[in-house]
């Protein structure tokens, strides 16, 4: 299942919901080690070169990890 | 030097979310904070919602507006607008824990939030002509505007 | 049923990258694949450089405006303004290569980019009264519409 998600992922078929939920994620562990590191909020585009992404990906991906997008996400993560 | 947008969108739940990202697109040149941004975009979802559910009784063919123009100095200018049924008592509306609905759970909370996270709130309403909220935040510390 | 949004902006660069993460926030709302955002957000990139650079010739002080439409059978509807110089010959300006900017070592590829990912591309354009682009793309599959 491994290789078919990641050929998936390759090929640019796999869903916005699912992909920002992933990039979202990691942009919550990222603020918050960063956090602890420089004893201050980080900003967005300490985060986005933390996690070498755009600030463009920062901000549509932050609010996607908000909450469940689908059906789907919830039967197969 | 200034820089400006406004965004119109229809009154639909979904595009609370549509317009917390649009917010957070256009503050993210002045390189805010995490926490800075989350405060921006917790007053957008909280204004978008009021808009929504109170001003337009959860229709969802009206039209909401959005207003933001930030400066190289940080200063963030907000303006949220709708043209809804429009609050008669205006005091009493920003009242912590006042709501009008609530039958909904409301909170009564959602003025108080947004006073809260920004520098100023000018609210303008009557019954009839709609509600506007007019907003200021400076960010914490002059950043770099990255282009 | 639809979902509508403008927004307009000032002719600034840093706007382009504004301008993709504002289509991008509201066409996720049909939970496209990254190919097609990535598609569309080309297609806004195109369309608003070509507003900034050759519209309005880097001047920042103008206005562009992006509305676009969805609805839940997955049809985008996407239209991009300006108010700039216009085009006097579209057909050549839709070639692949040409490029009235040469010296800015532009690469003449936007229309033929944006008429490649889009279904349909119509411009609108004299000099004088700027340009409209009028695009509409369907997205692969019908899919369900999140909230
Ligand atoms: N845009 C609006 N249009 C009409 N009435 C509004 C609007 N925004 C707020 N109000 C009124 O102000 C009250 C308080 O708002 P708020 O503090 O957000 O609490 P809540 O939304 O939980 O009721 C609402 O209950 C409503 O009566
Ligand atoms: N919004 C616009 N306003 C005025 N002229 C435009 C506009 N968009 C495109 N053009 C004209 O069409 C030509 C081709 O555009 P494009 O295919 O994007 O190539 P390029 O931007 O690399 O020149 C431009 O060089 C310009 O002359
Ligand atoms: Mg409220
Ligand atoms: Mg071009």
């Amino acid at each position: 299942i491994g290789e078919i998600q990641r050929f998936i992922r390759d090929d640019g078929s796999v869903k916005v919901s699912r992909s920002l939920k992933e990039i979202g994620n990691k942009i919550r562990k990222k603020k918050d080690e960063l956090t602890k590191q420089m004893g201050r909020s980080p900003t967005i585009h300490e985060i986005a070169d933390a996690l070498e992404i755009t600030p463009e990906e920062v901000v549509h991906a932050q609010e996607a990890a908000k909450s469940p997008h689908s059906i789907h996400e919830t039967i197969f993560e | 030097m200034k820089n400006e947008m406004t965004v119109e969108f229809s009154s639909r739940s979904e595009n609370e979310s549509f317009a917390r990202v649009t917010i957070a697109a256009f503050i993210s040149q002045l390189d805010p904070t995490m926490d800075e941004l989350t405060e921006i975009k917790t007053v957008v979802s909280e204004a978008v919602t009021n808009a929504i559910i109170h001003g337009y009784n959860n229709e969802e063919h009206h039209k909401i507006w959005m207003k933001c123009t930030i400066d190289d100095s940080g200063e963030i200018e907000l303006i949220i607008k709708d043209d809804g049924i429009g609050i008669a008592n205006i005091e009493e509306a920003r009242q912590p824990l006042y709501t009008s609905k609530p039958e909904l759970e409301r909170s009564g909370m959602g003025f108080t939030i947004i006073e809260n996270f920004m520098d100023s709130v000018e609210v303008t309403s009557s019954p009839g002509s709609g509600t506007t909220l007019h907003m200021v935040k400076q960010l914490a510390k002059t950043k770099t505007v990255y282009n």
